[in-house]
């Protein structure tokens, strides 16, 4: 059984300077209301691992507007000049990644794989300063795993033991991301009595699950 | 006069097969899916998660949990699957789709795509498109020929690639070209356009 | 939409000396139906990769004492003293490798990743002639990626355009043996109509499978 | 006379934190699971693909499709989980499950487990040990202190090992043992016994 916890009590778990995979899809299956928490408490020097940063006012974009973020790891921020203009102003240090080898580096710290040996990116930026490492023949860039402090994943429902399930295309990076941090914290959008959801719909088991955020009061 | 967008994704369209996955990017090429028969049995994957990407939704029926790789409203078709990002670039980078149709920025001699960044102007993130490059079995790129009468298919590119693997079709509203081992073969001319004026609109050589 | 195959056609589709993956653990999950009929056409010189060879009678040990395996690639082979035997007499050979360490190899090779970095087996005698990589100071072992000519899979539910839907612990192996082989088989218990499996139960999109066997007659 | 494997399992179990996932090898650590609390909120993970594993089912009740590592039929608890082995060895081997207990052949000095085969002899496969002995936070060896009086924790094995990595505690009917950087500690002499009866069982040094 979790503790259901408060919004509120999210500043005490995501220190200033900690790294937070957030999930979601240019906003699409992201924990607004956590996002909402770190922005009100003022967090300052996170480091991000998402997908994208959305639009301005949505999901990762509203860290980005509030200053919070000094590093962002994702596939994609044309959709957010915010970012853009602090990556040029050299407020945001930016990481881009393929989408296919950032779901993958988040998998190989999840399930304790020492990395990624991918084609995707060879012969690119993406190859510089990485070691190819050659497999019956075939060449392959090692990416790294990548690891977080914690992990903020959006989901359709909880039950009460942390069971996560998702739904349609707002499942994306959350299923990923809780086996990759330290302290896992789920925002669902219902939490349900154990049992509701079937043991062949859960996506997250809730052993990953440290705690779920309440519903809104 | 014809849109040059709709000229290209008519043109695209019927290299897809029935039965098969499909990828289309944002933009002009997931016009394409237009031109596609629905009793063709076509699969469009969205890379965010969702195999069997459907239309626009009716107004007001919009779910905002199932949206394309641009963050717009979709449906899903019947016998549709929700997936997450892992198992989405699995299926990518696994060659499990058939064919996805991407926007270019420029196409060097070699076929080579670039269309991610412009370096100092324009640095939106690569996104899927890498591993869309990659690992398809088939990429189409879908671009007008000239960005205001600047050809996109050089010699040489100063802009970095999206994949050191050669695309397999470049299809603009001007012609349809291949890439080879000896370089780019002019396949097709559009009705309303010939070969001269295609060759002056490109800045690589183009074999017959 | 998939054509059902009926058991007497795959013989056509896995001829004599065909690597195939089998889905299935101690049985559980096994697609029965299609192991028959290899058995039954008389197939050999077969390379199956499997969790394990079950026992005597059931799922993979079906096809050891038909004698139709000539390799075996599994973790496990204790209960099947006709695997043991047929080991010991040189007719078999058996590469053991761990469990984790064999679902990822496959999963590997459906996913376009080229090769497995594990840390399971550094130090005992699966190290032995892999090559050993050191990420970030750890070192591990560099295992490839496990493809197939035939996968056969067992599911609880496939629809008319071959989405499947597993069940409990009949899942194993399952949906990763079906993204690694260039032709996919699947034995469902049900075939239902297009939109009885929803879309967040599809566990293995029906663009992974190639042919469908239909119901007994 | 208490049985040696009801012992060590209630020893074991003793081990165990409420809220935490566990994997039991088959055999004498699967006893384990019989002497721990129902409300301590404890989740079992079957390797195969169930987390949430519950006790043998009524008669007549089985599911052909719901059993344990070893194939036996189970039940699953409410809040189980259904996953596949991909996921099952993700959880493994990414650090996700809190305690594996699992059976030995030997245990030498430096704590290192060997139990999965004995050449010439016996070659079962490694299954999933020696992800479970890798991978997990903590792993606890839970065997019978000898083998017709031959001592089963060693100074050197001539077996191959499971797994470079040293165990984090040894549960036998005599005694309990946790490796260290200076060698094998006797934590523990477990009732009806002595510390000389358990050294001379032993067939390596035990510090104090």
């Amino acid at each position: 059984m979790k503790q259901a916890i408060r919004a509120t009590e999210l500043a005490a778990l995501v220190p200033d300077g900690a790294t937070v995979m957030i999930g979601g899809f240019m906003g699409v299956g992201s924990p607004e209301r956590l996002i909402d928490a770190l922005v009100t408490c003022g967090r300052r020097g996170l480091t991000v691992i998402a997908n994208d940063s959305a639009v301005p006012g949505v999901g990762v974009g509203k860290l980005v507007t509030a200053g919070a973020v000094v590093r962002l790891v994702a596939s994609h921020i044309g959709l957010n000049p915010e970012t853009q203009a602090r990556m040029n102003a050299g407020e945001i240090a930016v990481e881009l990644v393929p989408q296919g080898t950032l779901v993958e580096r988040i998998r190989a710290a999840g399930v304790g794989l020492g990395g990624v040996l991918t084609p995707t990116g060879l012969g690119t930026p993406v190859e510089d300063g990485k070691p190819v490492i050659e497999v019956e023949g075939r060449r392959y860039l090692l990416e790294t795993p990548l690891r977080a402090d914690v992990a903020l994943i959006a989901a359709r429902r909880a039950d009460y033991v942390g069971n996560l399930e998702y739904f349609l295309t707002a499942q994306n990076f959350n299923p990923v991301m809780a086996m990759a941090a330290k302290l896992v914290i789920a925002e669902p959008e219902h939490i349900v009595p154990v049992g509701v959801i079937p043991p062949d719909a859960v996506r997250t088991p809730g052993a990953l699950v440290d705690h779920v955020l309440g519903r809104a009061t | 006069m014809t849109d040059a967008r709709e000229v290209i994704a008519r043109r695209v369209a019927a290299e897809i097969r029935p039965g098969t996955l499909v990828n289309l990017g944002i933009g002009l090429p997931s016009l394409v899916a237009n031109y596609i028969p629905a009793d063709f049995g076509v699969f469009f994957q969205a890379e965010n998660g969702v195999i069997g990407m459907g239309a626009r939704p009716p107004e007001g029926m919009q779910d905002p949990d199932l949206t394309d790789a641009g963050g717009g409203f979709i449906t899903a078709v019947p016998g549709a699957a929700a997936i997450d990002s892992a198992m989405s670039f699995g299926l990518i980078r696994g060659g499990h789709i058939d064919v996805t149709v991407l926007g270019g920025l420029e196409v060097d001699e070699r076929g080579r795509l670039a269309n991610w960044m412009i370096p100092g102007k324009m640095v939106p993130g690569m996104g899927g498109a890498m591993d869309l490059v990659t690992g398809a079995r088939r990429v189409i790129v879908a671009m007008t020929h000239t960005n205001k009468d600047r050809p996109k298919i050089v010699a040489r590119t100063e802009l970095p690639l999206t994949s050191a693997r050669p695309v397999d079709l470049i299809v603009t509203e001007m012609a349809v070209l291949a890439p080879t081992p000896d370089g780019l073969r002019l396949l097709e001319v559009a009705p309303g356009h010939d070969a001269a004026q295609v060759r002056r609109a490109t800045g690589a050589a183009l074999s017959d």
